[in-house]
C-alpha cells in the first residue's frame, strides 16, 4: 500500500490538479469525511459488538469481556485492549501471517485514542483490587478496503464499546464467578473521535480515501474527545508538516470530531 | 462429544429438539451472493447463529512463482476465525484445528472447480468465521461454494454442506452447539447434488454400521436444502429478487 | 508428496491398468492391507512405546505419562494427546521447520480416531478432581516412509498405549507424589483400528503403498471400535466418494479392522 | 498517563520541577559522533539517564533485490532494547512498540534524507537503547541524524527532537520518565529547524486546543537546543575541539 | 555438575562404579549399520541406555542454490530428540542446545569427510535420539561416521567418539547419567584414530591440569574401543556375518 | 563470517607466511591477547555492567538480578543465566532475527564456562527453599566485532558480575519484597577466564582478531579459574587438534589466563 508505481503518478498528479482547484476525485469539500454508516450489535454473541462502513471501508469490531488477572503496579484498574487485523478478504494485497508495522502502528494507534481519552472509566472495573479485574477486548477487523482504516476502525471500536453490555463478577474460591442478572453497560466518560488528514502538496484534505491514500505525503490522526480536547496524535508518512498546519489539523479534527460524534451517539441510541 | 451429563431434553416424546426442530430440519439458513466490494467474488452465511464471510480471489499469478503449476491452476483456501467468534476470546494465531479445516474445505472445493482451466495461476478463498455456532464448516463450505460461483471461477456444480449426526439415539439433521456437546456423533458431509459425489467427510462418535448409512443418507438430505438457498442466492445477485 | 509429475503420471497408468484387471503393484488384493510387524517395548525408559512396520512404513510411538492440570470444565477427565512426526530420516523429501498442513491432519485424524473411540477411560485419570489429573501423551515419529502413515501411526499408538504402565500418584501438599509399587496398566475400554482406503479411479484399494499414495484421486480413514462400531471417519483428497463407495468402505473398515485388531491384541500378549 | 496519585511535588510554588529543573529547560545532554569501527557512521547520545548508541551502514545493496527501488534509496529503522536497559529485564523479541517507534523515526529522518541521491539501494539506521529513561524515541532520533550525518549520507537538514508535555497542568519542555508517569500528556516532536518542519509528532495525554499550541510551540524550542548540540557533535569530530 | 549431595556410592574399595564397571570400562554398546530403506545410509547405535538412530542423505542438490558452495560440498547435520526420548517429555521445538550440539557434531565429522569430493552438494545428517541416558553426543557421532560410510560418503576416518570425566576424584571412561549429575567432569571426546586427530572436544567442570591430560588420554582409548565396533558394524552389513 | 572468498584466500597466505617467520598481522606475539581495557558500572540502572574493548571488539554487559522461582530439583539454588547477542550495528553482516547457531554457540560458551567455574556461590541466592530465589542475568550484547567474541563477551560478563550489587529480598505474603539497606555484592568464589586459541596450518596463536579468525582451521576455547584449574573447553571449526595441540592448548590458556585475571581483578578494585 505504499509502493507508487507509474499509475499512482499519474493518479497522484490529477488529484493534484483538482486539489489545486478546491476539488476531490470523489466530489467532496476538503474537510469533508466520507458517509459513516454504524450497525451495532452486528454479533450479538460478544458482549458488544459494530459494523462500520466509513465510504468503502468497511470493518466489523467485538467487544469480548471476561476477567483477568491485572497487570503488575496496576491492580486498581480494569484491563482495555484494542486490536486490528486486515482480514486477506479486503483487499487483493493482504497477506496472511504475522502483521507487518504498518498494521501494528494501525492497532496501536487506534488503541491508544481510546485508551488516552479515558473512555472507559477502568477504575470500575476491578472484581478484586490486586486479584482479579475485568478485561475488555476490542477486536477490530477490516472486511473492505479503502483508504483510512485509522478512523474506520476507532469508529467501530468506539460504537462497540458503546453498544456493550458487562456481566458482574465476584470471586468464590477466589475464581470470578457470574452474578446472574446483574448486566450493566460499560462505564463510559467521554466518547473519543478520531479524525484523520492527509497532506499532499500543500492541501491538508478529511479522510483520505484509497486513491488519496497512496498519494498521500504525510498524514496525522488527532483524537478528541466529548469536551473538545485533544487527546492523542500520530503523525506518519514520509513528509512532515509546518507549525501552521500541525495547529490548523488541531482545529479541524475538533470541528468534524463533533459532528461524527453526533452519529456515533446516535448508533447507540437507535440500539437501545 | 464428551458424553457429559446434561439435564438438557435432547430429543422430546414428539421427536421435537432442544431448539424446537423436528429431527430432519436444518437451523434457520440464510446465504447471499456477493456483498464485498474489493473481493472478486463473495458470499455471507447465516446458518443456525454461525455467521461466516467468504472472499475469493482469482485466478491470479503465484509468488513465489515455484508454488504455481504449469499444468493446472491451485486451490488455496484459509478458514480462519476471529477473536470474537467464540465464547472465549480466540487467541489470533492459526490453530492446528483451523490449519486442518482448511485443508479439509479445500479437498471438499477441488473436486467442483475447473482447476485446468487456468493453469499457473491460483485461486484463494479466504474464510472468516465472525460468529460459531457448531457446524462452521459445512456453513463455511457452502458459502465457499457461492462465492467461488460469484467470483465467475469455471465450476462443475456446487458443493452444499449439512451435518448429520446421532442425538437421544437418533439420527438426527444438522446437530446445533448444544446436541454436539451432549450428542454422540456428528458427522458433517459435502456434497455435489448433480455429480451425485460426497467431497467432505468426517465422523467423530460412536455409530452402529446401520447408523452409519442412515447419517450419510440424512446428511445428504441436508445438503439438497441447502442446494436451493445456493442456487437462489446466485439466482437473486444475478436475476434480482426485487430488493436486496 | 502431493504434487504429480510425468513419471508419476506413467506409475499411475501402470497402476490403474492392473487395478482394471484386480491386481496391486505389489500383488495384493485390493482389500489386503500390507504385513504388520508390532514390536511392543522398544524404548524401556519411556511409560510405553511400540515400533511399528506396516510394509515399508515405520513408525516408533513413545507414551509418557505425567500429571497434568485439567482442561477448563474438564475436570473429571485426564488428558490424552497424541502426535504425529515425519523424522527427516523418513524420506528424502520430508523437510524441517514446522509442521505443514499434511502432517497436522495426520496426527489430528490419529488423535481423534483413538479419543473418539474411548479407548482409554478418562475418568480414571483423575489424581484429585479439578485440581490434578494423568496426562496420557502418545508421541509418533516416522522412521521410513512407504505410505499411508495414518494406519501406520494409529496402529503404532495403539499398540504403545496398550503396553503402557502408569505410576499411581497422589496429592503432597498440592505436588503430585508417585506412590510406589502401584504402577497398573492404562484402563482401556476398546482396542481402535483405523483402515485406510484409496480411490484410484473407480476401484478402493486397502492401505495404499507410497506408489500408490502418490496416485490417488481421493482416500477416506475410518476408524472402528471392538464392537464393530465406526467411530471416526475422514475424507482427503481431491475427488469425492459416491454414497455406494462411503457405505462399501464402512464395511471394508469392519472387515479389515478385526484382522488388525487381533494382531494388536496379540502383541500386547507377547509383550507380557 | 495512568494518572496515578503520587507524593512527588512535581512542581513547586517557584516553578522548579521535581528533578530541579525550570519548565523550559531540558535535562543534560551530551551527544558524541562516531565512536564505533565498523559502523560506516555512528553517534552516542545521553540525554537525561537515557543512553543510546546508533550505527548506520550505506548506502549499500538490498537483499532480497525485489525489496528495493530503482528511483530512490531506502530507509530502514530499527528501534531496539537491550535486555538490561529497562527495569524489568526485558525479553528480547522485539515487541510491538519497538516495532511501532523504528517505523515512526523512520518517517520522521525520511523527510531529511535525500533518498533520491542512491537508487536501488538501501541505508540502515541501528538504533541501541543502552538504558532507558523515558523520552528514548527524542533522544534516539537525535543521535540517528548525527549518525547519518557521520555515514555521509547526503541531507537536507539534522532532524532534532524533544518532547514537551503538561505536568501540574503546566507545560512543560522535556518530560522526564517520573513526570510521564505522573503526569498528564507527553508530545515528542522532531523538527528540522532549517527547514521549518515537523516530521515526528505524537501525542498521549489531554490538552486544550489553547495547550496543544503551546505544547508544539515549546518542544520546537527544545528542538532547537537539541539541534544546536548536534552540529557541535560534528564541528567536534570533524574539526576537533582539542580533546575527546 | 550441579556437585548436588548424593547416598549414591560413585566408586567403592574395590575402583568398581555404581553401574558394576571398571574405571576404564564403557558401557554396553551395540552399532549397526544400515537399516533404513529410504535414506542412503543409516545406522543405529545402543551406548548403554542411549538409543540413536542416523540418517543420511546425499550428495544432494541444495535448495535455495545461494547456500551452496562451488569449491565444496557443504555437510549438514540435525541433532534432535523424540518427545520421548527424555524423562520429562520434551517439548519438539527445536532447543538451544539441540542447536549447539548439531553445530558441534558436524565440526567434528568435517575433518573426516572429503568435502571437496562433491562441489555444490550437501550431505545431510539426521540424528534421532529415541532414548537418552548421558553421553548422546558421543554415541551420536559415532553412528554417524558409520552411517556416512554407509551412504557411501568418502572419508579419511571414521570419527570415533567417547566421553571421559572425573568422579569421586578419579578419571574414568564414559561417564554415565547418575555420574554426570553426581559427579565432578564430563569431557566428551570425538577423535578420528588413524589420522590421531581430535574433532570433537568439550569439557564440563573442574580439572587440575594433570587430571586434564589424563582425561584426554583415557578419552581417546575409548574412542578406540569405539573404533572397533564401527569397523565391525560395515563389515557386518557388508562382508555379513552369517546373520541378521 | 565462516564462507571464504578469494581475498580471505590471499590474507590467510600472507597470514600464513608470517605465521612461520613466528610473526602475526598486527605484530602480536602467537600466545599473546590483545590490550583489554574494562570499564565498569557503564549501565549505572543495571545491578551490575561492564562494556569491555579487546582489541577492537567490544562487547557491553548489563547484569540484572532479580527474584524467580527456583528451577524444579533445584529449590537450593538461585539461578545464573547469562546470554550473547551481535548487534547489527556490530559488523555490516550481521542479520538481524532470530540468532543462528554460532550466536547460540557462543552464547552458550560463554554462559558455561562462568557457570563450571562456579563463580557465583548460586546457594547463598535463595529467597525461600523451592519458593523463590535470587536469578541473576548476564547479557552482552556486541556493539563492534573484530574477530574473537568468546574472550570479550566472557570478560565483559566477569566483569560486569564482579561489578554488581545485589538487593535483598524477604517474602511477605509469599511475594519477594525488597529488604532497604541491606545491598551487597554478589557471593563470588573465583574468577574464571576463557582464553580462545586459533589453528592456523599447524601454528597455535591466542586471541584471534577478525582476519585471523576468517583463515582459522579450527578453535578451542578453554576456562581456567583463579586455581589453575582447566573447568571449561569447547572445540570448533572444521579441523580437529592433535592429543600434544590440546595439552600445549591448557598450558597456554592458565598462563595467559593468570595475566587476564589480574586485569579484571584491577577493573573491579578501580570501580570501588
Amino acid at each position: 500500500m505504499t509502493s507508487v508505481g507509474v499509475l499512482d503518478e499519474l493518479k497522484k498528479l490529477q488529484i493534484l490538479e483538482l486539489l489545486e482547484q478546491g476539488k476531490r476525485v470523489d466530489g467532496r469539500a476538503l474537510d469533508e469525511p466520507r458517509e459513516l454508516v454504524v450497525e451495532t450489535n452486528a454479533i450479538p454473541k460478544a458482549n458488544g459488538s459494530a459494523r462500520v462502513r466509513l465510504g468503502d471501508s468497511e470493518v466489523i469490531c467485538g467487544v469480548k469481556i471476561q476477567p483477568d488477572r491485572p497487570f503488575p503496579d496496576m491492580g486498581d484498574k480494569g484491563i482495555f485492549i484494542c486490536t486490528a487485523e486486515l482480514l486477506p478478504l479486503s483487499d487483493p494485497s493482504v497477506e496472511t501471517g504475522p502483521p507487518g508495522p504498518d498494521v501494528i502502528e494501525l492497532a496501536r494507534v487506534v488503541d491508544r485514542g481510546i485508551r488516552e481519552s479515558h473512555m472507559i472509566d477502568l477504575s470500575q472495573l476491578v472484581i478484586e483490587k490486586d486479584k482479579s479485574v475485568v478485561g475488555v477486548f476490542a477486536d477490530n477487523v477490516v472486511v473492505d478496503y479503502d483508504g483510512n482504516l485509522f478512523d474506520a476502525c476507532a469508529y467501530a471500536a468506539t460504537a462497540a464499546i458503546l453498544s456493550s453490555k458487562t456481566p458482574k463478577w465476584e470471586l468464590k474460591n477466589d475464581v470470578p464467578t457470574i452474578v446472574e442478572g446483574k448486566e450493566s453497560e460499560v462505564p463510559v466518560t467521554t466518547i473519543p473521535v478520531s479524525v484523520t488528514m492527509g497532506k499532499i502538496g500543500r492541501h491538508i484534505i478529511v479522510d483520505p480515501n484509497a486513491d488519496e491514500w497512496v498519494c498521500m505525503d504525510a498524514r496525522i490522526t488527532i483524537t478528541t474527545d466529548s469536551d473538545g480536547n485533544i487527546c492523542a496524535l500520530q503523525k506518519g508518512g514520509s513528509d512532515g508538516f509546518s507549525f501552521d498546519e500541525v495547529i490548523k489539523c488541531g482545529e479541524i479534527s475538533v470541528k468534524v470530531g463533533s459532528k461524527i460524534r453526533e452519529k456515533l451517539k446516535q448508533a447507540k441510541a437507535g440500539n437501545q | 462429544m464428551g458424553g457429559r451429563e446434561s439435564e438438557l431434553v435432547l430429543l422430546d416424546e414428539n421427536g421435537i429438539r432442544c431448539d424446537g426442530r423436528k429431527v430432519d430440519e436444518p437451523r434457520r439458513i440464510m446465504i447471499k451472493a456477493g456483498g464485498l466490494k474489493n473481493a472478486d467474488g463473495s458470499a455471507y452465511i447465516e446458518f443456525g447463529d454461525n455467521k461466516i464471510l467468504v472472499g475469493v480471489f482469482g485466478p491470479r499469478d503465484v509468488h513465489p512463482k515455484h508454488m504455481s503449476n504449469t499444468d493446472t491452476g491451485i486451490l488455496r483456501v484459509r478458514y480462519h476465525m476471529e477473536p470474537f467468534s467464540v465464547t472465549e476470546r480466540k487467541n489470533p494465531a492459526p490453530s492446528r484445528r483451523e490449519i486442518e479445516i482448511s485443508k479439509v474445505i479445500k479437498e471438499a472445493l477441488e473436486p467442483a472447480v475447473m482447476l485446468d482451466k487456468f493453469p499457473r495461476t491460483a485461486v484463494d478463498v479466504f474464510i472468516e468465521v465472525l460468529q460459531a455456532d457448531g457446524g462452521t464448516r459445512c456453513a463455511a463450505l457452502s458459502a465457499a461454494s457461492v462465492a467461488l460461483a460469484d467470483a465467475g471461477i469455471p465450476m462443475r456444480d456446487l458443493v452444499a454442506a449439512c451435518a448429520a449426526g446421532k442425538v437421544a439415539d437418533t439420527v438426527v439433521l444438522d446437530v446445533n452447539n448444544e446436541e454436539d456437546q451432549a450428542g454422540q456423533a456428528d458427522m458433517p458431509i459435502g456434497y455435489m447434488p448433480n455429480l451425485e459425489k460426497i467431497t467432505l467427510l468426517q465422523l467423530d462418535g460412536v455409530l452402529t454400521p446401520e447408523e452409519y448409512k442412515k447419517c450419510v443418507e440424512t446428511g445428504i438430505n441436508g445438503c439438497k436444502i441447502v442446494y436451493d438457498l445456493q442456487k437462489k442466492a446466485l439466482h437473486d445477485k444475478y436475476f434480482g429478487n426485487g430488493g436486496d
